[in-house]
């Protein structure tokens, strides 16, 4: 019954495109599915993805929202390439984002459209060429300029809808802590270890309690399991060089870090360095902390190290790093990333898993000791990790303990930082407004606000009609109202989004693409100067232009 | 006299009105004697021996008569004061009397100590004593309930009874759940401890062949009221009422074979409606329009019925003697 | 006093209407059972009329005449409970709540009652290796661990409201199954159903003829404890966040409150109602399964 | 002993069921299980080493014999994300949510055993009539949102409980039993166990009381009352003794069906518990930790169900004692 009704309508539609488009054969722009997180899991997103799919249906679309848990998503977007039409995605600030190769590179470049972040199989020699050239481009003033050309490739053609760069909330409680000893990094917030090592206790409590949503997977200098534990690894081991609030590499366990050539960093390694077991750091130990991951045993941190053609000593505490090509991002993405390993302790360790099937990942006592500003001292994985401040380092903090529990729920997190059990909100996920009504309510909490580096998109499936159309695309993402999203999605904590480079990297991002009109009209018009016809209230393809898709 | 029952009235109150278990029944138990009490099922003569020992249902209450026991007049508290001392109490099933968590010794020293006067010891004594009297072996004491077959069973409720010496025990239908066999021997028991015990009994039950084997005197109830009483063999050689008679019709004789036996048509009349008159009128093959206007009791020397054509009961009775009698059960058939 | 009757006269003709006329009586003798009844009606009439009762789309994203989002906005005329933090009328929300919550409790509970009570005769009246073999499935069910096996089910498999229907569905079966067998069993040997072999019908029709009718009230005591069950499995499952975005029941919008911290804003309105409703229609079932053991369970007669 | 070894098999049956049925529930969902990892640093190559350190590359049939001998041995793999064997994991929650469902379930037994045979000895009075739809209201109320109104309440409004968590931040102890006999734990275990208490009282005091009026019914009860026992005995020595049995059962399954039921609380309250792990292994999809916390809640609702048909034995003398004569 269903089907013929179906039928019906589909005569009766051709019937009306027939008349309208009397220059040849023509198809109705298909129904298109536009996946998204479950409320549940991400109701801004889930939000944004119902008034999107709103602002399309103006367009003459037949939209619907899928919900889908994360395992059919990541099974449909990131394993079945050309199976799905648009979804809603996002990309996670870091601090090792904040340079802007990352993004510029993995998101578009086409080595990456098979198995990479590349998932939307954007495919465009003139940006692969650009991107594989700031990698190489150690002036910054000339890198600057590429990372420009490439936003407004990526503007131009709009291979997705950029939606909002989120504001990132967290909180301390002033009575606690002095307001102004926090540091606050571009693009990450407050929650950085420039401000663990500066924030100073007010009066006797000098444990900082900061919350965290999630578990801490591993406290492993050989492997990241999620976001949180690179907080952690962040504070027991140093490494050569730390991101600084700027964003920019600065040296940290070293005194100066040098290109000496295109292919040539030179470090000249901090004096009178220490494990936490008191053993002083040497050069053979940096050496060997850049070498251990290079095996098969530390997959998570290989990729950072292969680069790498060698490393020599030239010093008594200076060393050189030889490189296979020239690579800018070599002082983010490998100095400021490797952790150092005392060698007296992994390289036995190592040694024992060689020829094991087991990595360096799944050790069961894994070592803590490091040299860097606190010790780990206890962990609970569901519960919480306590450091201890490394009061021998040569930056140490001015708190004594630094507490991380975990505290799945935002309600629980703002009840505990009520009553004293949290003193520092490091991520919040409930509603925005929610925290900042209680600050104004309990007076002793600040609330400071970050815009992120990371981004909420809609990505579209380049492989694929109608996507494979420049011009659709960029009709669908001018009909996305951007202030909108930002009011009515992310309550206005979020700023409207047209680059992959964050505005907060003021010095990559390119300001001339901020200007990006939105509006259905112009959405509309976009549509009408590519051929695409509006026939009773239906959106069809200009003539000739037929969909061969994959199976659904 | 023992016990004297007068004139008592045991009220249910039920859903569709009260019922009157037990209208207005009289009768004696004297010193020594067993004293059976029959009838069909519903028609009082449990709830009366349950009266009497003060354990009527949340629903029922005495609504009038009185029982006398040893000239004493029981009321709550004296209730409460010759229970099990001087009344004892046995089942008819003492399966479910017994509490099935606890072995049946355990369960005999808790009467003897918290009812009696016995120190633990002495009533692990006096239970293998009482075991040792029913026929029992003292190694079962520490047996569950379970584990004892009905005639055990029956043994160790005896036993129970017994505990603390009673001059009067009421036995309620205490062989309905056993086989023939196994009756007789619980007959014989209960009849060789009255008398050495020098008990007095009142035995209840729906099975005449019983009363017949065991008891000296028997009182027919039915629909609550006392229908005939006497001597069991005044009574069993002459009924003098036709419920009687139906009643010896129905059941096999436990020393002879029996002729055929004769069911009485119908079933007892619902107490709780208005009743008047004979209440076996319905199902009397003699009855007669008088009948249920009002009763009346007649009889002397122990030997009473409460039947108005008391006068005819020897035709009556012969007549009784034929089953096709009992298969007319309209009313006045013989009018 | 003591007289136990059976659960049904036994009589040799078809027991199927006394048995329905004694299921329809029912609630008029139990005081309980009636206010049950009468809230499951308030709740079907509420689901029925749910349009008109509230006209405005649950999942619509509602703005002011400003433009802007009608985020919390606190109880009033235009929106009964308010607003919810991303623009939803929360009063739409439980009217609506309801069609999903009896949609989820009928559907479990008619799988639960229909597979239960064919297990159940089945198993009861063949006996032998039938017996066996649904007697240890139903053991099996009934030691997998109840809500993580909902979890885990819905969430590898999907979060769709049918994933958890037949979740509870296939946990559920096994209880009202074993409980119908047993009675089936006592069922078999009587006169009548022994009458109706000597007669010579066949045991399927002395099985749907005599003995299912019988059977009929103790299915409709497990239809209504499932449906509380599968009501509350779905806002658990729900409230875990292993529901389905795209429908709207209570245990949604209890996660919804929950995650949206409804709590410490005090949006009481939010989420003490639709808690109420999940009482409300759970008890309602309890009482009117309560009602209908007491009548037609010998066992627990007189409690 | 024959009845036990019976039971004991019959459990361990449905047991391994339930292991195999869940194992293959896990491999056979659509989608690799890989796909909880999304990272850039994965190539193909990579990817393919991760299966076979996870031993996903070998024949599903071989996966399970596999799983099953290192289930004998008490191994349930790595946890996806955390890299740790599952067991380890587990056993570090697995006390929490012991002591939590233990803690509510004596309190609720003991509160609904005394209620419930208050409740049949006060039959019939304004009381009952008032008290056992309430009792069945509370079993209607979903757990999670009595703790929401309570955490609403008791927490965020009057402040008297910790909102979450088991334990107040960067206390030290010496060892685990220190931890949980300290005054701090109790109070963070106080509002969970109170909402878990109010759940679990019905049962136990709706089936005390329906005991307690069957067995006030039974012939024993009468013939204590004919022997002229005081009612303090016949109460307490025999009704509610022979009511208890049912209850004492119960008590025991319901250790086993609260551990599952209790994941909803252990979200709503944060308690480290194996119900949230479950809860997160599920929405992080960490498959050896879901199935493995999956599984440490059956083992122990199998085991319980032993423990019940155990005690069932030990405590009825009918079944414990076989009959004789």
């Amino acid at each position: 019954m269903k089907k013929l009704l179906a039928a019906a309508a589909g005569v009766v539609a051709l019937g009306l495109a027939a008349t309208a488009a009397a220059q040849g054969p023509t198809e109705k722009v298909r129904k298109l599915n536009l996946y998204s997180w479950p409320q549940a899991a991400f109701p801004q997103s889930y939000q944004a993805a119902q008034l999107i799919a709103q602002q399309w249906r103006q367009l003459g679309l037949e939209v619907e929202v899928k919900p889908l848990q994360r395992q059919q998503q990541t099974q449909l977007i990131w394993f079945s390439r050309d199976k799905w039409d648009v979804t809603m995605w996002r990309m996670v600030g870091r601090p090792e984002r904040s340079d802007p190769d990352e993004f510029l590179y993995s998101l578009y470049h086409s080595s990456y459209a098979e198995k990479g972040y590349n998932f939307i199989g954007y495919i465009n020699p003139e940006y692969d060429k650009l991107a594989e050239k700031q990698r190489t481009q150690l002036d910054r003033e000339e890198r600057r300029k590429t990372a420009f050309a490439l936003q407004e490739i990526i503007n131009r053609d709009q291979p997705q809808a950029f939606l909002v760069h989120p504001k990132s909330l967290m909180a301390i409680n002033k009575a606690i802590f002095k307001e102004d000893s926090v540091v606050n990094q571009s693009g990450i917030g407050i929650r950085n270890i420039w401000t663990f090592l500066k924030i100073e206790p007010l009066g006797a409590q000098k444990d900082l309690i900061i919350n965290s949503n999630e578990t801490i997977n591993a406290t492993n200098p050989l492997y990241i399991g999620g976001a949180v534990d690179s907080w952690v690894t962040d504070l027991i081991w140093d490494r050569i060089m730390r991101i600084g609030p700027d964003g920019m590499p600065q040296p940290w366990a070293a005194e100066s870090v040098s290109w000496a050539d295109d292919t040539t960093v030179d470090v000249k390694l901090r004096a009178g360095m220490k494990w936490h077991d008191g053993k002083p750091v040497t050069v053979d130990d940096v050496i060997f902390s850049f070498q251990a991951p290079a095996g098969d045993k530390a997959p998570m941190y290989k990729p950072f190290v292969t680069d790498i053609v060698a490393i020599e000593q030239t010093g008594d505490m200076s060393l050189r790093f030889k490189l296979k090509s020239p690579n800018t991002t070599f002082l983010t993405a490998t100095l400021a990333k490797i952790n150092l390993i005392p060698k007296h302790i992994w390289e036995p360790v190592l040694k024992d898993l060689a020829g094991k099937p087991e990595t360096a990942e799944q050790l069961k006592e894994v070592s803590k000791i490091g040299s860097g500003p606190f010790k780990l001292v206890r962990w609970a994985p569901t519960e919480e990790i306590l450091l201890e401040k490394n009061a021998d380092h040569w930056a140490a903090p001015k708190i004594d303990r630094w507490i991380m529990r975990i505290v799945p729920n935002a309600e629980a997190t703002l009840g505990m930082m009520k009553r004293g059990e949290l003193n520092f909100i490091g991520m919040f996920g409930g509603d925005p407004e929610v925290l900042v009504k209680f600050a104004k309510d309990n007076p002793d909490i600040a609330v400071k606000s970050e815009v992120d580096i990371g981004f909420e998109y809609v990505a579209f499936n380049n492989r694929r009609p109608p996507f494979d159309d420049t011009a659709f695309r960029r009709a669908l993402s001018v009909a996305i109202d951007r202030r909108l999203m930002v009011s009515a999605a992310w309550s206005d904590y979020a700023i409207p989004a047209n680059s992959h480079v964050s505005p907060v990297l003021s010095f990559w991002h390119d300001p001339a693409v901020d200007s990006f009109k939105t509006g259905v009209a112009d959405a509309k018009k976009i549509l009408q100067d590519a051929g695409y016809r509006v026939v009773g209230g239906k959106l069809y393809y200009p003539v000739g232009k037929q969909e061969k898709l994959a199976t659904e | 006299m023992i016990l004297e029952v007068d004139k008592l009235q045991i009220h249910y109150s039920t859903r569709s009105g009260v019922a009157r278990a037990v209208d207005g029944a009289s009768f004696v138990v004297p010193e020594g004697r067993i004293v059976g009490l029959v009838g069909e099922s519903g028609c009082g003569k449990t709830t009366a021996v349950r009266a009497i020992m003060g354990v009527l249902a949340e629903n029922g209450r005495q609504a009038g008569g009185r029982v006398v026991f040893k000239g004493q007049t029981m009321d709550e508290a004296t209730t409460r004061r010759l229970r099990w001392r001087d009344i004892a109490y046995v089942p008819q099933s003492a399966m479910s009397s017994l509490d099935p968590v606890y072995t049946v010794g355990s369960q005999l020293v808790e009467v003897l100590t918290k009812r009696g006067t016995h120190s633990r010891a002495s009533a692990r004594a006096r239970s293998a004593e009482l075991f040792d009297l029913v026929g029992l072996s003292e190694r079962r004491l520490a047996d569950y309930p379970h584990q004892f077959s009905g005639g055990m069973r029956q043994r160790a409720a005896i036993a129970m009874a017994l505990a603390l010496e009673p001059s009067l025990l009421l036995a309620d239908e205490p062989v309905t759940a056993l086989d023939v066999i196994v009756q007789r021997q619980i007959l014989d028991v209960l009849r060789s401890l009255q008398q050495r015990l020098h008990l007095s009994m009142v035995l209840v039950t729906h099975d005449i062949s019983v009363v017949a084997y065991l008891c000296d005197e028997v009182v027919v109830m039915y629909a609550g009221q006392v229908v005939e009483s006497g001597p069991v063999r005044e009574v069993l050689a002459r009924p003098r009422h036709p419920y009687t008679m139906g009643l010896r019709n129905a059941f096999p004789d436990l020393l002879s074979d029996a002729l055929e036996l004769v069911p009485i048509a119908g079933s007892p009349p619902d107490l709780s409606e208005p009743l008047s008159g004979c209440r076996f009128v319905p199902r009397c093959p003699f009855a007669q329009p008088a009948c249920s206007i009002d009763s009346v009791v007649t009889g002397s020397d122990g030997h009473r019925s409460a039947c108005r054509r008391d006068a005819e009961a020897d035709t009556i009775r012969t007549a009784a003697l034929d089953p096709r009698t009992w298969q007319r059960s309209s009313s006045f058939a013989m009018s | 006093m003591a007289e136990r009757a059976e659960p049904v006269p036994a009589r040799a003709s078809w027991p199927l209407l006394p048995v329905l006329k004694r299921m329809a009586a029912m609630p008029l003798k139990d005081p309980f059972a009636f206010a049950g009844l009468v809230i499951y009606l308030l709740f079907v009439l509420v689901a029925v009329f749910a349009d008109q009762l509230a006209p405005v789309d649950p999942l619509e994203i509602l703005f002011t005449k400003a433009g802007k989002l009608a985020a919390n906005v606190p109880p009033g005329v235009e929106f009964p409970l308010g607003t919810t933090n991303l623009g939803r009328d929360i009063y739409a929300q439980l009217v609506h709540g309801t069609r999903s919550a009896l949609a989820v409790g009928l559907s479990a509970a008619i799988i639960v009652a229909t597979v239960g009570t064919i297990v159940g005769l089945v198993a009861g009246y063949f006996g032998g290796t039938a017996d066996a073999v649904l007697m240890r499935i139903a053991d099996m069910a009934l030691s997998l661990p109840f809500l993580p096996f909902v979890i885990v089910l819905t969430g590898f498999l999907g979060a769709s409201t049918s994933n958890i229907v037949l979740a509870v569905a296939l946990l559920l079966w096994p209880n009202s199954a074993r409980v119908i067998r047993s009675q089936v069993l006592t069922l078999r040997e009587r006169a009548y159903v022994e009458a109706a072999r000597v007669t010579g019908a066949s045991a399927w029709r002395i099985l749907f003829v005599h003995i299912a009718p019988n059977i009929l009230p103790l299915s409709f005591v497990y239809a209504a404890i499932a449906i509380g069950w599968a009501i509350i499995t779905e806002a658990s499952v729900s409230f875990l966040g292993f529901g389905d975005s795209t429908s709207v029941s209570w245990g949604m919008m209890l996660q919804d409150a929950f995650a949206s911290q409804a709590l410490s804003r005090g949006q009481y309105a939010w989420f003490v109602p639709p808690g109420i409703c999940i009482v409300l229609v759970v008890v309602a079932g309890f009482f009117i399964s309560r009602g209908y053991e007491e009548v037609f369970m010998p066992r627990l007669r007189g409690r | 002993m024959r009845l036990v070894v019976e039971r004991f098999t019959h459990n361990a049956l449905a047991l391994l069921a339930v292991t195999t049925i869940l194992f293959f529930m896990f491999r056979l969902m659509p989608g690799t299980p890989l796909a909880a990892f999304i990272n850039e640093n994965l190539n193909a190559d990579q990817q393919q080493a991760m299966l076979e350190q996870f031993g996903l590359d070998k024949p599903m049939w071989q996966q399970y014999f596999i799983y099953l001998g290192n289930l004998l041995r008490g191994e349930m793999g790595l946890s996806f994300f955390q890299r740790r064997p599952v067991t380890t994991i587990l056993l570090e929650v697995l006390p929490n949510s012991v002591i939590l469902t233990l803690t509510s379930l004596i309190i609720a037994y003991a509160f609904g055993v005394l209620a419930g045979a208050w409740l049949a000895w006060k039959r019939g009075s304004w009381i009952e009539r008032v008290a056992v739809p309430a009792v069945l209201a509370t079993r209607a109320a979903p757990e999670f949102w009595i703790g929401m109104v309570l955490l609403a309440l008791l927490s965020f409004n009057a402040g008297w409980f910790p909102s979450g968590g088991a334990s107040s931040p960067g206390l030290a102890y010496n060892n685990n039993w220190q931890r949980i006999f300290s005054l701090d734990y109790v109070h963070h275990l106080a509002l969970p166990v109170l909402t878990l208490a109010l759940y679990l009282q019905g049962l136990p005091l709706l089936l005390m009381r329906s005991n307690m009026l069957e067995v006030m019914h039974e012939e024993f009860v009468t013939m204590a009352r004919m022997k002229g026992l005081s009612e303090w005995r016949i109460v307490i020595g025999h009704a509610a003794r022979n009511a208890l049995l049912p209850v004492v059962t119960a008590f025991a399954l319901g250790v086993g069906l609260s551990m599952g039921g209790n994941v909803v609380i252990e979200t709503v309250f944060s308690w480290p518990g194996i119900g949230r792990l479950l809860v997160q292994a599920v929405s992080a999809h960490d498959y050896p930790v879901a199935q493995g916390a999956f599984l440490m809640i059956a083992l122990v609702l199998a085991v319980m169900n032993f423990v019940a048909d155990l005690l069932y034995m030990v405590l009825d003398p009918r079944v414990s004692h076989g009959r004789k004569g």
